[in-house]
């Protein structure tokens, strides 16, 4: 009912919203977020996208996150997907996907979860571009996202 | 012992994924991290005051006054950029 | 680049998503509604649901409601699409999906359309359970939804 | 001439879906269902005062307080219950 899957093949994000729909007649609304690899940022043209991850503490993140929130709205289901690895612009870097009764909460809770796990999610992004390879940095607007939930 | 491991550019920059050692003298995370500055050169820089480092012990993000045990797996690492 | 379409054939959100996601490698981040028939409402087990609308006015309703978002909120594309008609339990009702660069947009302007849909856009809904055919209630929690974008 | 469209419950009820008629008279909203109130019968119950009836001149969603002119398509319905 909550998955949880840090995965290195191609993400697909329409077979986990099937999977997640199938589950229950109950079902009324489903939210989710796509997360996928831009081409460009901060003006820079990226080419490869690297996807490094702490295995066992991001798996438990994660669990956490989906338990919190778990516990602040009704929700008959969700699915927590992220990439790693490699990957190229276009690709699906991560999905969240929330079912509920009703939409309200579904909303809330997908971008609860998608903010918690930009800023608790031991995942780290290191982008190619004809300039060179560099980490991404931690963005300030994701630490504002995330304090809105306190 | 415990077990110290890095991530993204702390592990690049320090060229360390991992390391075990004993608990001599260790009683928290802050005194990881002066043990780990005093090493000077590179680990000066990546653990120098003002420089912003995560932790987790046992998988769990905490703060530098936590308590640490033998047998704990501490992880330094920059603030993350999933999703 | 806004896809608006009311269709009598069964709605595929996969495929709204996927268009969606080719248009533009700039794309940072998708979020998307899924409205589903529930086998159950307010107590009763239903077993098909008829929707009406009012051509034309349908379209131009949402027309504005997709120029209002685009007004508020940076975004890079977006498709609602609606179906009418007689529908089963599961079946996708409506797909309401908002691409931009980046996520907190995309979560706003898309939850927008979707409460501005429910409470101006022409659409009733008849369900039909074992006690007999009746038109569904507007809820007030629609009209709550509404109130919070003024 | 106007055209009154009727949908959903009230389509049902007044067992009307579209009806055309002469201006003679109306110049708002208010006028309008004022007259389909006089009719009486299911018609006095559909457009009882109190009642809540929406109304869309031309295709916009407006008010009982609106003008209306020659050739408007005036549509009377339930609250909307689509998504």
């Amino acid at each position: 009912m909550n998955e949880i899957r840090i995965q290195a093949e191609p993400l697909d994000p329409n077979r986990e919203l099937d999977l997640l729909r199938a589950d229950n007649p109950a079902i009324g609304g489903i939210v989710s977020f796509i997360g996928l690899m831009r081409d460009i940022n901060d003006d820079k043209r990226i080419t490869t996208l690297s996807l490094e991850h702490y295995p066992g503490m991001t798996e438990k993140a994660l669990e956490r996150i989906v338990a919190e929130a778990n516990q602040r709205w009704e929700i008959l289901g969700s699915r927590v997907v992220h990439r790693v690895g490699e990957m190229k612009p276009t690709d699906v870097i991560v999905v969240v996907a929330v079912a509920s009764a009703h939409r309200g909460e579904a909303f809330q809770a997908c971008e609860f979860i998608i903010d918690y796990l930009k800023t608790r999610a031991p995942f780290w992004k290191k982008e190619q571009a004809p300039e060179g390879r560099y980490w991404v940095e931690a963005r300030f607007s994701d630490q504002e996202a995330e304090q809105k939930w306190k | 012992m415990i077990t110290i491991l890095f991530f993204a550019s702390f592990r690049e920059q320090l060229d360390t994924e991992s390391e075990q050692m004993e608990m001599q003298g260790l009683t928290d995370v802050g005194s990881v991290i002066s043990m780990l500055r005093g090493r000077g050169d590179v680990w000066g820089r990546v653990f120098a005051e003002g420089q912003t480092v995560m932790v987790a012990v046992n998988q769990e993000m905490t703060e530098e006054s936590a308590a640490i045990k033998d047998g704990d797996e501490i992880a330094f690492f920059p603030p993350v950029t999933g999703g």
